[in-house]
């Protein structure tokens, strides 16, 4: 129960508290630097401006000093409801993602993830799908022309996407062959031989590659095994978080704001939060199925304990492994935030229609051809991946 | 194996709790001006024209109904797809006569027009 | 706690049964059979951990299949209705009731 | 603690089941009650050791089923929708007599009727068992959903679409102005 706790308190301090600011004041700064400008720097507490870090500060406190309120003709309770649902799922995900492995230390097993459940992944389906509602409650109940508008964009792209989302993972799920995100991960921290086809498929006699070909190696990543499934998830979960090149449910220039244009202080302020909690969930998400997770490329975690506990003991050489997989764990989300910054910033926003298009015409089939080039790639050269 | 779920269950509460608690906090921190034009739907300045009470297109319905029918499609290839090592070449042969009617009835939606926007 | 959900299986089905008989908008109408389908799913998952059978679960798989085809065709009809009779009160489609 | 999540599941169960039949003049919410009912059931289902479709009905129940409900509601504008006042109480007098009784009866019949719940096996109520069984002893049933599925596809598009002929707005724009009431 305490170790629960811990660890709950963990991912939240660590991504509420800490990415979750940091996120809003890159975001600010990558804008600028893009764009030339030199970006928030005004706040600043007694002359100290800390390179425009106390904005975030800035922007909670503003929040909640901002009037509460309702329009005329508003459905008051689901009003209050709607930002409600929209921030709880995305933070409820973040308790089947893994940050880490599981150690051993003497007889006790610590598994870093806070609920190892048998469907990880479906779980993060399923809360993906009640986000669904805080956008179309938002935009109904505050009876606004826009809203409306914008709430239905939302909820019509956001359901569209969730099929292609699931169904681009397929392939992966058959490759890792689990839907338990902590076995996905630990599936990846291994290496595969380039030319390993050659000897299952019989071209190469013996039992071994000769040594220069055997050196031929990539990290066992989602991303080398499964390239487009990674392309089409990421297009996949960057749309169903609605921020551009997908914000057609809240372009600014021909919605306003969308489907939580009624909303103010912190009623608003949680869709906010909502939205920029999804990045780093996407980039933990994306790390975990697609990037190896907490694994590091080419080392293990059997090769890093029997490394250092030689020299240094058992219980030293796992706890090094256990923060060494976290910071790479983060590592890899900061890598990805950065790259969901990049593309946000880089492309111009698609119409609406599109985006539809892409979902239906473009992600659905291939993404349905995925699963069967992939299944007929593992019959055929099984010996690739062991 | 239910131990599992008492982290989610946690966590469920502590996002509630955070949100709640957002809300109540606002709601005694912010102050509370209001008068009959702020409360109106913000309409570039204007009194709204058209009611927000209207009809949308039926698109929406179409696509609502093509992702029930295709999420359900996806279900069932979750578990295939995990299970995918152990049924080998016969859950491929599986999986493919149960995709040609899905992937005819796509075919059908597109011809038919349901897929344009 | 089986003999629990399988009572309260039989509530949500009765809730489900009344508001199907009394209400008279098409789409609670729909709603309400939902909610007795779930109900049965409710039933046939007590009755799989009562036997430790998974087969319960195949089935609860199939109807949500069917659920989920029955609301697609079911709320088309309900389109195709309301553009004909501008209604969704099941009293004022009684057309087949000559 | 088991005991007091499932009274709290069925609390809400059946608070999300009255609030969706009592709801007489909202839809929209109507709807959403009943997303609260299937969310507790998945719940349940989790309690009762069905993992597998305590998350699919989440999944599907409460994101995709209903949200289509919901859709429709908002597609036909049912904002408010205030019938006359009923007619034919006799009828609905006599459904919800008849089902009340039924249900006492049920309820009567259930305690002590059951023995003592079998143990599980490994792994029961994981997606591992159930796909197992789905894609071996019931694939027929499973292939035929497929064709299930495309019938529903098939109907549901000849129901709701118009003829190209027929005005259906601008295509371009998702809100028909031609229909606004």
């Amino acid at each position: 129960m305490t170790e629960v706790v811990l660890k709950l308190l963990f991912i939240v301090l660590v991504v509420a508290g800490g990415m979750l600011p940091l996120i809003t004041w890159i975001e600010r700064k990558q804008s600028a630097v893009m764009q030339d400008r030199i970006g928030a720097n005004r706040a600043d507490l007694m002359g100290v401006t800390l390179l425009g870090l106390l904005h975030p500060a800035a922007d909670v406190l503003k929040l909640f000093s901002k009037e509460d309120v309702v329009p005329e003709g508003a459905n008051r309770l689901l009003h209050l409801l709607a930002p409600v649902i929209a921030f709880v799922p995305a933070l409820l995900v973040l308790a089947v993602i893994p940050y880490g492995g599981a150690y051993r230390f003497g007889d006790t097993t610590l598994s870093l993830v806070v609920a190892d459940v048998d469907w990880g992944m479906l779980f993060v389906f399923a809360a993906g799908s009640i986000a669904t509602y805080g956008a179309v409650i938002a935009g109904w109940a505050s009876n606004s022309n826009w809203g409306l508008l914008g709430s239905m964009r939302a909820s019509a792209q956001m359901i569209s996407y969730e099929v292609t989302m699931g169904l681009s993972l397929v392939g992966m799920f058959m490759v890792a062959g689990s839907l338990r995100l902590p076995e996905i991960a630990a599936f990846q921290d291994q290496s595969f031989r380039l030319l390993g086809f050659l000897l299952h498929m019989g071209f190469v006699e013996g039992e071994t590659l000769p040594f220069h070909l055997d050196l031929l190696r990539l990290p066992m990543w989602g991303i080398f095994l499964q390239p487009l499934g990674f392309l089409l998830f990421l297009t996949c979960i960057m749309a169903e978080n609605k921020r551009p090149p997908f914000d057609a449910p809240e372009g600014e220039s021909e919605l306003i704001a969308g489907y939580h244009m009624e909303y103010s202080g912190m009623r608003f302020g949680l869709f906010y939060t909502a939205e920029f909690l999804e990045v780093p969930v996407i980039g933990a998400i994306v790390a975990t199925l697609f990037l190896g997770g907490w694994a590091i490329p080419f080392l293990s975690q059997e090769t890093i304990i029997a490394f250092v506990a030689g020299g240094f003991g058992e219980g030293f050489a796992t706890g090094l492994c256990l923060v060494l997989h976290v910071l790479c764990f983060l590592t890899k989300v900061a890598i990805l935030i950065w790259l969901q910054m990049a593309l946000r910033w880089t492309l111009p926003r698609f119409r609406y229609d599109q985006v539809m298009d892409l979902c239906w015409k473009m992600i659905l089939p291939l993404s349905i051809l995925n699963v069967f080039v992939t299944g007929a790639g593992i019959l055929l050269v099984e010996g690739v991946i062991s | 194996m239910q131990g599992e779920f008492v982290g989610l269950l946690l966590l469920l509460a502590l996002a509630l709790v955070i949100a709640g608690g957002f809300l109540l906090l606002h709601r005694l921190l912010s102050p509370r001006r209001e008068f009959a034009e702020k409360l109106l739907p913000f309409e570039c300045g204007e009194l709204q024209i058209v009611s927000p009470h209207q009809r949308f297109s039926v698109k929406f319905y179409l696509v609502a109904m093509l992702f029930v029918l295709f999420d359900l499609e996806a279900v069932f290839f979750y578990p295939w797809g995990a299970l995918f090592r152990e049924l080998g070449g016969y859950g491929l042969a599986v999986m493919a006569v149960f995709t040609v009617p899905l992937v005819v009835g796509l075919v059908y939606e597109w011809r038919k027009g349901a897929l344009e926007w | 706690m089986i003999e629990e959900a399988v009572a309260l299986s039989g509530i949500l089905f009765a809730i489900g049964a009344i508001g199907a008989l009394v209400r008279r908008n098409v789409i609670v109408v729909l709603m309400c059979i939902e909610l007795m389908l779930n109900a049965v799913n409710l039933a046939l998952v007590a009755f799989s951990r009562l036997w430790a059978d998974a087969t319960g679960q195949v089935f609860v798989m199939m109807v949500i299949v069917v659920a989920a085809a029955e609301v697609a065709v079911g709320l088309g009809i309900v389109i195709a209705l309301f553009r004909n009779r501008e209604s969704v009160n099941v009293e004022e489609v009684s057309l087949l009731k000559w | 603690m088991s005991e007091v999540l499932f009274y709290a599941f069925a609390a809400i169960a059946v608070a999300g089941a009255l609030g969706m039949v009592l709801n007489l003049h909202n839809t929209v919410a109507a709807a959403l009650s009943l997303v609260g009912t299937m969310v507790a059931l998945g719940g349940l289902y989790v309690l009762l050791e069905a993992y597998l479709i305590g998350v699919l009905q989440i999944l599907v129940y409460a994101g995709a089923i209903v949200v289509v409900f919901l859709f429709v509601v908002m597609l036909l504008n049912l904002r408010r929708d205030v019938f006359p006042a009923g007619r034919q109480w006799m009828t609905k007098g006599l459904a919800l007599g008849i089902s009340l009784v039924v249900l006492v009866r049920f309820l009567r019949l259930v305690p002590g009727s059951f023995g003592e719940p079998a143990a599980l096996p490994e792994g029961f109520g994981g997606y591992r068992e159930i796909g197992a069984r789905l894609f071996t002893d019931y694939v027929l049933a499973f292939e035929v959903t497929s064709l299930l599925l495309l019938a529903a596809m098939v109907g549901a598009v000849i129901l709701a679409k118009r003829e190209p002929s027929e005005p259906d707005g601008d295509p371009r724009t998702p809100v028909s102005r031609s229909e606004a009431s």
